[in-house]
């Protein structure tokens, strides 16, 4: 389903606003959305919200051989995928040009800046290393994808133990999680995505656009920075000219903004850190607002169990034994049988005639001039050659079922088994051996 | 990096045993052969698709069986093109994964699209396509199980369908193969066994329309010179020509049955 | 004047039929198309066997490769179906990877093995964590005209009891695996499961072995997999209109009488092609 | 970053190149007959090959028409043999697709596509030999074709990579500096406005150094400039001599 | 653009100029068009070369890499053919739309080289079932302007002829754990001997007689082609016929025999070429696309 178009003046409007240096949820210029992080029961599952922009991270991780060229480092793969569930705009299994942009922004900010020390994920050098898997689910969609899914795939990682193994000799052994205490991944820094959006040719600057700012904006710059304010990936989008200082301006401004969230994450990396320790309940359950749901107040539907035993008993001996009497199966020739009779159907009649085996060499109907005569000839010259064979007794592998099959037509065949004969006598040897296989395969 | 979930997966590498077999005794020393292997021929078999055709060759322990269907004309899919003054044929070939000794085969491998090509291109001069202007018609191929020459009964397979499912055609192609062996003897209808050999010295198969004598289809590999090349075609064509009689003979007995009328030959 | 009614109408045609206990194609409700099973046919396959229950006609062919087994099982082979419904079949699948109806039969002849445990994963092992067998069991639908759950199922078990393996020694110097294609000797197979499908029509009537026409016009359709102790399988009743216990019962006992026919009809087909 | 130095004490690249020393840059306009623009270029090591179709009518489906301006299509390849080793496709990974994406942005912003409505730009860029700088050769190569199809720009759109060692900034990268894993930064430029019509970067870069990075990258960029300009002038002037004008 | 359409009346007059020995651009049913083909164009690669054939142009790139040779041949290197039908050629072949062309052409590469002869893969084997290069035959199909077929081929020898690839050795240890050992020296490398690699002629027929090297315009009024790949001994090794047009057999036996003379031609003159620019050496003018 494609988006429906925002209208004229919906777009002035929104225009409007920005120029008057409003917004339309109140936020100023520069002011992030809520941002809300909340972990699963598991290590490295989280939700992170972004206003009402939510991305669920969740890292997975396995042993697999390294990458030829670099036998020494582990593999990290980022996928974000954009569910029709996030909004009715996305469809399912295609590779939009959007989730190209973002699933390449994700990579170049968090692998390419090397925030995670891939070394370390190197078990065996050259065979076996970590594969570790960041898998980001768009839930809802109101703008902001990239930041949204930029942290929520840091925070994932950072939330994330992987078994712990040990080499001895050329044995690999891996720990469940109840042999030893899981091992976190070793993370150097954490970059962090900032967008801003341009509106009117770059006059205007938004921090952070929603889904509404997104659809009027002219272009878009994604700036991905640490707390030690290095930069990790700049991006320019959208068809807009930038001059030098705007990008400085930006690259300011996401300072400040990175900083802030980076707090934001550790704290809550620490709290769940410290739930988990006293053992608190932790889980998405946990950090969902009870008041909205509603089903918690449903009284239990009672379900009545008791006498479901004796019910199925008086099925059971209600119900009719089954049939004793089974049909005979029919044997047609070796390694075909069958059960069932009458009723016509397409493949059917090829059993009954399936000895009919064509031989136009052995028959010599090429020069034939009866061949108009078509359809009753193989039959007729079947119980020819069954005559031949019994006649000069060549090889003979199984002849037994042969009989059943072949139908013979008394009236006609003796008139051309007589023409046929001369042609046959030459043949015999190879028909009989290869009638026999004909029928086993019964088609 | 994600796999394949339509299928079900088995290991990631798996070997053909016959890679390691104990050498087996040699193989009888080939002879020269200009006689096609005897063959069956059945039209109309299949119940869902409008034409089908069922081909089964050679002899002993186990023949090539091919298996072929045919639908359409319907409305072509793509209106783009060059398919709007006559219709477009798509054909597809392929292997049933057991159909051949040695390691399974895959599905979609450049072999089976090459000779699906080759199918098309060997029909097309066949079927009368400007009968059915912006329409389509599929012809389908399976090869149950290959014992040589699989292509070329393919080829007689595709066009009985076609002549079944009732498309219009200026004759039925016939398809016929042979391959050289390294001593330069030419054997005609060769089976699995001959292909197979190692120095065999190339394989041909060809399609021809017999009533026309026009060839439709040539398709050869290997080492030739003119002249055994040459020889080979001819041969080829002897070949269609022997085989011609027993796909008509199948094609009216197959319309014979499909009008349901009692057994009376036209005699 | 039948056809017609047949193409405006298909449900009320076939009501007036089933009011009168009958199948359009002559056959009792109760009824299987004549079943016919052709074991071996297929000599490039380790294993093979074509059914056909009417017109609808299923291959399977099993090709026996080597491979390494998994590392979480170093004692088990691999047994990989698939179920290929190819568009000469029936013109209602497309070319190209298998649509939504192959994936689910494949699913269900891998829930079949699985569950019946007709082969043990532990017999196809040769040497522990090094080389066990892996049986490819390719079922090709080559004429599709309903039921295919029931034809896949007895085309497997028929191909499976076809399966000769060649005897496979380790040669202790090389490491390498050493194959004589010689000696070849039958897999163990455990269990006989047999499928038997119904269609429900109109919430009420049960077919069995119902045909494509039929699956198409039912209400539900219902797929039981019994085992020669008479114990189920495998229950597939994936949604449709609802079904009562004591019907369900019926259809058990249906399946029971159904697995003895196909068993006999195997055994006996098996017995024919046995080296005398 | 280890093993290699990629910038000597005497201020000399690997190449002996100085640090903001451009690699040598030949091009050629016209080079294929049948399409309505085609250039190639060579950057040091880089080869590129550019080819515009159109204006022409939508191809395909006619949903994608803007009723106000060209479509701009492009598609980024590179030939299976350009990399050390080899590609397995020529296109349609994630990079080359991220690639295409960004060339289409950087043309849609250069283009005077509002010329014409309702019609489609093609523009197709192949890289037969990659050493670095694949984006930038290839915004270059396709200028001159768009400039070739005699297709209206704001200006020139001219593009260079910068990198940064050892606080200095090193312009035009060629393989190994890209893949010594520094930080690299992107830059397509309009040199008459100086507007940024692309900007990407990777890897770390302290934000205090970003300033100085760019302003070398967009002298480099007017550098480039000054070539293509060449290039361009020379290929007006050998067409009209044919012509005999 | 990779096919044209052409009115009845063009056909019409391009068929009669055949008829009359006399084709469009003033050649005869036999000649071919100048074929511009140099080679080590790319300098990354172990062989290269381009051919420009009237308006068809060609690129082809050879890539040497080690790998573990087929579990079936395991004394035999081998090789791999891809053709890309690149954008640049035609707008059709954006993103896909290449492939079928592609693939065609690359089976058909696959067939003609399927024989003992035309490439030593012995050669290419480094240690038996565990070592040996595999060559990667990449064909970039840059402008289409007809004859595809013959301009790949003619540009796959003559970048197999410029093909080097370093000699290896292989350094056994006591513990019996090889390693393999690359030359660095750049001229101390094994070359291919391409005496039988063939080259495919195609002959196209129109009206009642057949022209090889067909334009675009003529392609477009052909029914059938027939495909012959001639070593310049003058071995067929391998023929196809492509198009949905048929052949007379008697046509077939004269296709075959101008495809062996003219193939033969080919064959002389593309060695003479390729010599010539060998002797030449390092003071070759390397022109490339900047010519």
């Amino acid at each position: 389903m494609r988006e429906p178009p925002l209208s004229n003046c919906e777009k002035s409007f929104l225009l409007k606003a920005i120029r008057e240096g409003k917004r339309l949820d109140g936020r100023e210029t520069y002011d992030y959305r809520n941002i809300k992080i909340s972990f699963g029961t598991d290590y490295g599952c989280c939700i992170v919200e972004l206003g009402r922009t939510r991305v669920l991270g969740q890292v997975s991780c396995e042993l697999v051989p390294p990458k030829v060229n670099r036998p020494t480092e582990g593999i990290i793969f980022f996928n974000l995928e954009l569910s029709p569930m996030a909004s009715p705009a996305f469809e399912l299994g295609r590779q939009s040009e959007l989730l190209i942009k973002l699933n390449r922004l994700l990579e170049r900010c968090l692998r390419n800046s090397k925030c995670i020390d891939t070394e370390s994920l190197c078990v065996v050098a050259g065979e076996k290393v970590w594969q570790v898997r960041v898998d980001l689910h768009l839930l809802n969609h109101e703008g902001n994808i990239i930041d949204a899914a930029s942290i929520a795939a840091i925070v994932a990682l950072s939330h994330f133990r992987r078994h712990d193994v040990s080499i001895q000799g050329d044995e690999v052994t891996v720990y469940t999680p109840e042999e030893r205490e899981p091992v976190p991944l070793s993370i150097h820094h954490m970059p962090i995505c900032v967008s801003f959006a341009f509106f009117q040719q770059g006059t205007y600057l938004l921090v952070d656009p929603s889904d509404r700012e997104e659809r009027v904006l002219d272009g878009m710059l994604v700036i991905a920075m640490n707390k030690h304010r290095e930069i990790c990936t700049i991006q320019s989008s959208g068809g807009i000219m930038l001059l030098k200082e705007q990008v400085l301006r930006c690259s300011k401004i996401a300072g400040v903004k990175v900083t802030e969230i980076t707090e934001l994450i550790q704290k809550a990396l620490e709290n769940d850190k410290k739930i988990r320790k006293e053992g608190g309940k932790c889980g998405f359950v946990e950090s969902m607002p009870q008041q909205w749901i509603t089903a918690f107040k449903v009284e239990k539907a009672p379900v009545d169990v008791t006498d479901v035993e004796e019910k199925a008993e008086g099925i059971l001996s209600r119900a009719e034994p089954p049939a004793e009497a089974v049909s005979k199966p029919v044997l047609w020739a070796t390694g075909t049988a069958q059960i069932g009779e009458g009723l016509e159907s397409s493949w059917r009649d090829m059993e009954e005639e399936e000895g009919q085996v064509e031989d136009e060499d052995d028959e010599g109907a090429i020069d034939d001039p009866t061949l108009a005569v078509t359809q009753n000839i193989e039959m007729e010259d079947i119980s020819g050659k069954e005559e031949k064979k019994s006649d000069v007794d060549v090889v003979v592998l199984s002849d037994s079922e042969e009989e059943e099959v072949i139908i013979l037509e008394p009236e006609e065949s003796r008139i051309h088994t007589r023409s046929k004969h001369p042609a046959d006598s030459s043949a015999t040897k190879t028909t009989a051996g290869k009638k026999k296989r004909k029928k086993k395969f019964a088609l | 990096m994600p796999g394949d979930s339509r299928r079900i997966r088995g290991p990631e590498e798996s070997r053909c045993p016959l890679l390691y077999a104990l050498p087996e005794s040699p193989q009888a020393p080939e002879q020269a052969r200009t006689e096609p292997r005897p063959l069956y021929a059945r039209a109309g078999l299949l119940s869902q698709a409008k034409g089908s055709a069922y081909i089964e060759t050679g002899g002993g322990g186990g023949g090539t069986k091919v298996l072929s269907g045919a639908s359409g004309p319907r409305e072509a899919e793509r209106r783009d093109g060059p398919g709007l003054r006559g219709a477009r044929l798509v054909c597809e070939f392929r292997w049933a994964p057991f159909a051949r000794l040695g390691p399974r085969c895959g599905v979609g491998t450049a072999l089976e699209r090459e000779l699906s090509l080759a199918l098309q291109e060997s029909l097309e001069p066949a079927v009368r396509l400007e009968r059915y202007p912006r329409a389509q018609i599929h012809v389908w191929v399976l090869v149950l199980e290959d014992r040589g020459s699989a292509f070329a009964s393919a080829l007689s397979a595709a066009s009985l369908a076609l002549a079944d499912a009732g498309i219009e055609m200026y004759d039925v192609v016939v398809g016929c193969a042979l391959s050289r062996g390294p001593g330069g003897c030419l054997l005609l209808d060769p089976s699995d066994r001959d292909e197979g050999r190692p120095k065999s010295g190339g394989c041909l198969t060809l399609a021809l329309m017999p009533a026309l004598n026009q060839v439709c289809g040539l398709l050869c590999n290997g080492e030739w010179t003119e002249e055994s090349l040459s020889q080979a075609v001819r041969l080829c064509m002897e070949g269609c020509h022997r085989l011609y009689p027993v796909l008509q003979q199948c094609l009216v007995r197959a319309t014979k049955r499909k009008i349901s009328v009692p057994q009376s030959g036209p005699a | 004047m039948a056809a017609g009614f047949k193409t405006v109408e298909p449900l009320e045609y076939y009501r007036r039929f089933l009011k009168e206990n009958c199948r359009p194609d002559g056959r009792e409700l109760g009824e299987f198309r004549p079943t016919t099973v052709n074991i071996g046919s297929i000599t490039t396959a380790d294993g093979s066997s074509l059914v056909k229950l009417g017109s609808t006609t299923v291959l399977c062919g099993i090709k026996a490769e080597f491979s390494a087994p998994p590392t979480d099982a170093p004692n088990k082979g691999y047994i990989v179906p698939n179920v290929d419904l190819p568009s000469l079949c029936s013109s209602r699948f497309r070319p190209g990877p298998p649509g939504e109806e192959a994936q689910v039969a494949s699913q269900f002849i891998a829930d079949v093995i699985e569950n019946s445990q007709i082969v043990l994963k532990e017999d196809l092992c040769i040497a522990n964590g090094k080389l066990a067998w892996v049986l490819y069991c390719d079922i090709i639908c080559l004429d599709y005209d309903g039921n295919i759950l029931d034809a896949c199922t007895c085309a497997l078990l028929g191909a499976l009891k076809n399966v000769r393996l060649p005897s496979v020694k380790i040669n202790e110097e090389t490491g390498l695996a050493e194959v004589c294609m010689k000696e070849k000797s039958p897999l163990k197979i455990r269990k006989n499961p047999v499928a038997t499908s119904f269609a429900i029509f109109d919430d009420t009537l049960s077919l069995v072995d119902p045909t494509a026409e039929e699956e198409t016009l039912a209400t539900g359709t219902i797929t039981i997999v019994m085992d020669e102790d008479d114990r189920l399988c495998v229950l597939r009743k994936p949604g449709g209109s609802a079904i009562s216990a004591e019907k369900l019962q019926t259809c058990i006992s249906r399946a029971i009488t159904r697995h003895k026919e196909v068993r006999k009809l195997l055994d006996e087909v098996i017995e024919s092609i046995q080296p005398k | 970053m280890a093993g290699l130095e990629l910038l000597s004490d005497q201020g000399y690249r690997l190449d002996g190149r100085k640090a903001v020393e451009l690699r040598k840059i030949q091009a050629r306009m016209g080079v294929f007959a049948q399409a309505d623009g085609s250039a190639y270029i060579e950057q040091g090591n880089t080869k590129a090959l550019a080819v515009v179709y159109g204006p022409h009518e939508i191809r395909g489906s006619r949903s994608k028409a803007l009723h106000d301006r060209a479509v701009v299509n492009c598609q980024y390849s590179m030939a299976t043999f350009s990399t050390g080793e080899r590609k397995r496709r020529p296109h349609g990974d994630r990079k080359s697709s991220e690639m295409t994406l960004h060339l289409k942005q950087t043309f849609e912003a250069a283009i005077l596509t509002q010329l014409y409505p309702r019609s489609q730009i093609d523009i197709y860029v192949q890289i037969l030999q990659a050493d670095g700088g694949n984006y930038c050769a290839c915004v270059n190569a396709a200028t001159l074709a768009i400039m070739d199809a005699g297709i209206p720009m704001r200006d020139y759109v001219c593009a260079c990579s910068t990198g940064f060692i050892e606080d200095t900034p090193l312009v035009d990268l060629c393989y190994v500096e890209e893949a010594a894993g520094g930080p690299q930064l992107a830059l397509a430029l309009l040199p008459k406005s100086e507007q940024i019509a692309l900007l990407e970067m990777n890897s770390r870069l302290h934000e205090d150094h970003l300033e100085k990075v760019l302003d070398a990258a967009s002298k480099a960029c007017r550098d480039v400039y000054a070539v293509l300009d060449r290039v361009v002038r020379d290929h007006v002037q050998e067409v009209c001599t044919l012509l005999g004008e | 653009m990779a096919w044209v359409r052409l009115s009845e009346a063009e056909k019409v007059y391009i068929a009669h100029g055949v008829q009359e020995d006399l084709r469009q651009d003033g050649r005869s049913c036999e000649d071919y068009r100048c074929i511009e083909v140099e080679t080590d164009v790319v300098s990354n690669t172990s062989g290269s070369a381009r051919v420009k054939l009237g308006h068809t142009d060609i690129l082809v790139g050879i890539k040497a890499e080690m790998g573990t040779p087929k579990l079936e041949r395991p004394h035999e290197g081998c090789v791999e053919f891809f053709v890309d039908c690149s954008a640049n050629a035609a707008p059709e072949f954006e993103g896909r739309g290449g492939e079928e062309l592609g693939t065609e052409i690359a089976n058909t590469l696959y067939r003609m080289f399927n024989n003992e002869s035309s490439l030593d893969l012995k050669a290419l084997c480094i240690s038996q079932a565990e070592h040996c290069w595999i060559l990667y035959v990449d064909v970039l199909l840059l402008e289409c302007g007809g004859n595809l077929f013959d301009a790949i081929s003619i540009g796959v020898k003559a970048a197999l002829f410029n093909t080097r690839i370093p000699k290896v050795r292989i350094l056994e240890d006591e513990e019996g754990s090889k390693e393999i050992e690359l030359s660095d020296d750049p001229y101390d490398c094994i070359r291919l001997n391409v005496e039988n690699v063939p080259c495919i002629i195609t002959l196209s027929k129109i009206g009642h007689r057949h022209v090889v090297d067909a334009t675009l315009q003529e392609e477009a009024c052909t029914l059938a082609s027939l495909l012959v790949s001639v070593t310049s001994k003058g071995l067929l090794t391998g023929m196809k016929k492509v198009g949905k047009g048929s052949l007379d057999p008697e046509s077939i036996f004269e296709m075959i025999e101008t495809g062996k003379r003219v193939g033969k031609a080919v064959h002389v003159s593309l060695q003479e070429i390729l010599n010539k620019e060998e002797s030449l050496g390092k003071q070759r003018q390397k022109v490339g696309f900047l010519g």
